[in-house]
């Protein structure tokens, strides 16, 4: 049991370091991500799937990079402490595991290329109106017609999908059995008739996440991954990959930098608040919490390592994670006092658009506003608990 | 010991009720809000006609004498409706402030525009490094023959957008924490030398940072004296407090129970969400949460008139309670409201947004849990 | 609305603070509940029994003290702000009520005085080893035999049982229907043969709690109180009555101002504890959540004096009430520091016992792990949380 | 990077594994704490066969080579078994001191009795007025000629009524609180002006109050200098945090072990509660602590033997997961247990009162928060 990094190990992180430093789009240094287009999204995506580094977590046949665990340790770590915008998550870490675990070899050869260049966009078609924590409750059918399925339904929390190509999609084929058992895995092109995209506007004033109607949409059969009416297996193949993920230990502690710099800029009574004890406790609180939560996903990563898969422990780093999130916004936000109140959205700020109070304080309300989301997505905190109590504690 | 409401207080509330139901439902609140102007004045002069802006003051002064048990009775009313005009600031703290303080030429001069709704009042006491502490307070007012010139910004200034007067906070004398030295000094919006940088907030109000350049004012301007500017702001806040106690109490009382409503009609599972053991629970800790949110916004709200320490300690105490209960119900109703929660499109992230503003309104948790344990 | 107190009161609260300080026995002020004796437990009651103020909360024709809410609410603060040992609850709190509420004439005759004069200890025989929360579980049965009732069954947590003279006991007589339809409301004489009391040890080293074990007891039909089949009504009746006592606000404030005092004397670094930031905090934090129960308490009593009975809303008051008292004990161990660590319960201590530490130290520790209990007694705080979720939310 | 154990630790667990499950099974455990003595000195006898009392020392001393990892390994088992021979103060504190700062005479005069199981030593530092500052020491250490004499008072030493010989912290030179010139001693039991007054503890361990009365030491008795004698307390101090968070492990998972158990079988309302969505949510909260407790233990005896600065961060962080974490999982292992929780016949209360001791032991929650801010 050892926490030093090898030589190997630092002349790695050296080289990634570099890499960032000298790669990275000069324009989207600190971007806000509700400012980004599409291009900017992308930008450093391309960067990456240039040098072949997009894909880490896949296996090198299919473009992965062959690194260690502790080398994707590193490569997280020098990414968010440098404050780059992420691959974008639809292709790399959802679907792309999806098609070169259940995908046939013409889905392969057509989906993966896409996915690694950022030539096509991904977006996820899982969540419903009446589907959502059930989310094997969910409702859009597909019938089969021909070499078609005909699609007909109503999908929601649909992230990002005002820019997307493709979407993959969960469909009821089958009204038999339990409910999980008639669901199907579906790719389907954006730009079929029958599709419309409608914005939602979030309390944070952003539009991230669309509806999604679908009206006698027509897919090629050929889109159908994996076995009609086994898509479930897919679905929860799919989850369990997000949840790792979700953890977020790198960007939080970049955010606890920020939240630090905060505080030692404003004042209380003429004296820092970092130097306030109330509040130099709270950041202590989150560190000490931060720091317990990346030797626990350190310690997922090594079982995983050794052939493990993810298992439903990994909903800690889900739970956790997103507390640890949401603590750190408020804190920030609670940090800049009065100046937490003016309300500038990104949809509406024009060119001659101001900042009101320290340039610090810009956005941190719409940031915690958005950031309660985190507890909600991606199953809720409450749902992973029913995981860990019934697959973890055997309740 | 009376905890009850009088005959009076009774049919004053259900007015508010029914005026707020009537005239003030979600899509209509939104639209004021989203409209140019933010506020709607027509509502503004309903309230007069209403009586509403006369509640709190005296009879020689044209009121119905009332208070503060009667204001804590409109805000809740108010709250439940998330009414954005400025009934806090034109009404409560400067209404309060020259009710209590001006003098009788004074109270003559602005009283009726604010009774008969012709007027809007904002309070510009904060300023950029100011934070919690009414007293650090760096705008200058420096004695210029019988008058005064004052110089400086004022920060976040709720209402400003649509005010017509201020009173705003100024320092005569001393340093800049200085407990004595600052005044207290009615400024028209229009004097020369007065501009507003204005913005929405994220509670659905409206801001300004205001700035002071050589705005000359008469000695008559200055409410009592330099020495006593500090603890009539300071009471001001106080009943600012109490006031926003028990806006907060209506929005926790709706999120409350558009909460429960949604979990006994919304399925996941092919069963109420309502029925899973950890929602019911977490539905009764909100409940607990308001119903000591409603002990100590009675609390404070009947012991604003004892004298100041036993006051300062009963605001205090409550707002470090709305502060936490109000955190925790918001977050909680967005919680169980799962993404709908998050859109716009309800009033659960409304009710939600404006909680968040009332825990820095007027000093947050910490700044509140200071000041009870040195009081 | 109006908080003041009136001048009557203020008469009342002067006098009865005079009564208590020229009446309440010398040797037992400042004695820790774990010391006291049958006799130590009866003095004070014994004393108000004379005075005719045992039982205020009684309809005056039974022995009331006929007191506005107001001045009941001021005597307990004067009470526990003296620090007295209040009357045994089982038999003034809980069975008074009971008797005067669903008893006979000759029950009403032989009981009631004997619980005023103390001459009659009860002790409340409901919990069973497999009838914790789900009190209508329970096993007890008593069979009609002539004029008698023969009892069988085992009873457990019976608090004071080994002092008591008699018990007032749910027992099933009923098979049939709903488990809460088949079960009685007995009066047991303990010295009945049959009846055996085990001590029950707890964590903190007190012996407060009993098994008690019925075997073929024998006791006279004219015991029942109430019909036969209904004790679930007087059961759940009690209930609500020993919940609205158990806020415990008074007690509470006398308690904090005890570690108030405690942490003045504690030096950090030389300066009292009570100047530390994060001390005075939680102190401030436990007297602001301590001053909402107190006014959620007086609303409650208010709207009771209006003839409302307390409803389900008064498991607020048990919750908080019993969270407040914790987090005191808590706090007040933690003021101590490393002596809160010496072990020395009541039961070991010999003649030549000598305190290791500060004074103010002793027991701190066990009066912590003590009441750990009042969140599970009484319906648990979960079961509390059900009740609210029910009756009051319609969940 | 490598979170694995060695094959020498797996084997190191199972073989304390095994001794605890068939030697110090609860009944085992609860008559050796009601004896007179309080220990078992054959329990410690096989100890020193077992080879425990040796792992953590140099091959030179004698020792099996082991580090921080093979202690953890050691103390998270016999915190399964709630064992009250004093490891951690003969061992890890003492011997550890021994072995990383005393002198070669020194170890050759000490250690053969430790690792041999002669010698049971206890670590007296903290005094009746210090709470949790090593640093505040009163007892005086007075040249005299080569050696020293002591005066003062040790508070709540533990296993003291146990110990052979201890090491005392006195203060050479300087004021109440300086950091500088404070020495440690090491000092017979049986030295004439050493007395105790001795004492169980809430968790079933023995301490004492000891009193040094002009206690005669020899110049060599000092351990290091007058310089270091507080950097070398506080670094063993940091050494027994990482000792008793891996204690703290056993308890957790024995106490989560426990409930979910008993959540299963017991029935009430013809179901078994762990059937209960409110008690699954509060055991997976219990579990979660647990397994951010393992993490910072881990982190923290990792770094046991980096710089003083990390050494301190790391100690100070994860005694306050540990102190967090040990109460929440002690306090809801007894409130799901009901009244059984309650009860000395249950393990589960003797688990939580030692879990309690542990939060004050080396400092609490807001000792170590404090600390780490610092740091």
């Amino acid at each position: 049991m050892d926490v030093e990094f090898t030589s190997e190990d630092q002349a790695f992180r050296a080289e990634a370091r570099k890499f960032i430093e000298d790669n990275y789009p000069k324009h989207l240094i600190g971007a806000d991500r509700g400012d980004l287009s599409k291009e900017d999204f992308l930008a450093w995506h391309k960067i990456l799937a240039e040098k072949g580094w997009v894909a880490p977590s896949w296996p090198e046949e299919f473009g992965g990079t062959g690194w260690t665990v502790t080398q994707k340790y590193i490569w997280n770590e020098e990414s968010a402490a440098f404050g780059t915008i992420p691959p974008l998550p639809f292709g790399i870490a959802m679907l792309g595991p999806v098609i070169y675990t259940f995908g046939n070899q013409a889905q392969k050869d057509w989906v993966l290329p896409g996915i690694k260049s950022g030539e096509t966009w991904w977006c996820q078609g899982y969540s419903e109106p009446g589907a959502g924590s059930d989310l094997a409750g969910l409702k859009t059918r597909a019938v089969r017609d021909g070499d078609d399925y005909i699609v007909n339904g109503h999908k929601i929390w649909t992230t990002l999908a005002q820019h997307a190509d493709w979407m993959f999609c969960l469909v009821r084929t089958g009204a038999e059995g339990k409910p999980q058992a008639g669901i199907s895995f579906l790719l389907i092109d954006m730009k079929t008739p029958g599709i419309t995209v409608r914005p939602i506007i979030t309390i944070d004033g952003g539009h991230e996440v669309n509806e999604v109607f679908l009206e006698d949409v027509r897919v090629p059969a050929e889109h159908l991954v994996g076995e009609e009416n086994k898509g479930w297996t897919i679905a929860k193949f799919l989850l369990g990959n997000e949840r790792s993920g979700i953890a977020g230990v790198a960007r939080s502690k970049k955010a606890i930098d920020r939240l630090r710099e905060i505080a030692r800029g404003e004042l209380e009574d003429g004296a820092p608040l970092l130097e306030s004890s109330d509040f130099a406790r709270r950041i202590s609180e989150l560190e000490i919490d931060l720091t317990a939560l990346e030797y626990t996903e350190l310690r997922t990563l090594a079982s995983e390592s050794k052939g493990q898969g993810p298992g439903p422990e990994s909903s800690i780093l889900k739970i956790k994670g997103t507390e640890i999130q949401q603590r750190i916004t408020e804190l920030t936000m609670e940090a800049v006092g009065n100046y937490a109140s003016p309300w500038v959205p990104q949809l509406d700020r024009g060119d001659n658009y101001r900042a009101i109070g320290p340039d610090h304080a810009e956005g941190v309300s719409q940031t915690y506003f958005n950031t309660r989301k985190t507890s909600i997505y991606g199953g809720s905190n409450e749902i992973q608990r029913n995981i860990i109590a019934k697959m973890v504690l055997g309740l | 010991m009376d905890f009850s409401f009088t005959e009076e207080q009774t049919l004053l509330r259900n007015m508010v009720q029914s005026f707020v139901q009537d005239n003030y439902d979600f899509d209509s609140r939104m639209k004021i809000v989203r409209s140019e102007e933010g506020m709607s004045r027509e509502i503004w002069g309903q309230f007069a006609e209403l009586g509403l802006l006369a509640a709190p003051f005296s009879e020689e002064m044209g009121g119905l004498d009332g208070g503060p048990i009667d204001i804590m009775v409109i805000m809740e009313e108010l709250g439940r409706g998330l009414v954005v005009e400025p009934y806090l600031p034109t009404v409560v703290l400067c209404g309060g402030i020259l009710s209590r303080h001006a003098s009788a030429a004074q109270q003559e001069a602005n009283l009726p525009g604010i009774l008969g709704g012709e007027h809007i009042w904002a309070l510009a006491y904060s300023e950029p490094q100011s934070r919690f502490n009414a007293g650090d307070v760096l705008t200058s007012a420096k004695a210029d023959g019988e008058g005064f010139v004052l110089n400086g910004t004022k920060a976040v200034v709720a209402a400003a957008p649509w005010a017509d007067k201020f009173i705003v906070s100024a320092r005569i004398s001393g340093e800049q924490r200085d407990r004595n030295g600052i005044g207290l000094f009615i400024v028209d919006k229009s004097a020369s030398g007065v501009s507003t940088q204005d913005y929405p907030t994220v509670d659905g109000n409206r801001a300004s940072e205001v700035t002071f350049e050589n705005v000359a004012v008469s000695g008559d301007a200055l409410i009592g004296d330099a020495t006593t500017g500090l603890s009539i702001l300071e009471e001001a806040l106080d009943h600012g407090i109490g006031a926003i106690c028990a806006e907060s109490l209506g929005h926790m009382k709706s999120l409350n129970d558009a909460t429960v409503e949604y979990c006994k009609t919304r399925k996941q599972f092919g069963v109420p969400i309502g029925s899973f053991q950890v929602l019911q629970h977490r539905m009764v800790d909100m409940f607990m949460e308001y119903e000591q949110s409603v002990s100590m916004t009675y609390m404070v709200n009947m012991k604003l008139s004892e004298g100041e320490e036993e006051r300062r300690k009963a605001a205090s105490g409550a707002k470090v309670q709305i502060g936490k209960s109000g955190r925790f119900v918001g977050q909680e109703a967005v919680q169980l409201h799962g993404g709908m929660g998050m859109t716009e499109e309800l009033s659960v992230g409304h009710y939600f947004k404006r909680l968040t503003v009332i825990d820095t309104q007027f000093g947050n948790v910490d700044h509140h849990l200071k000041r009870f344990a040195s009081a």
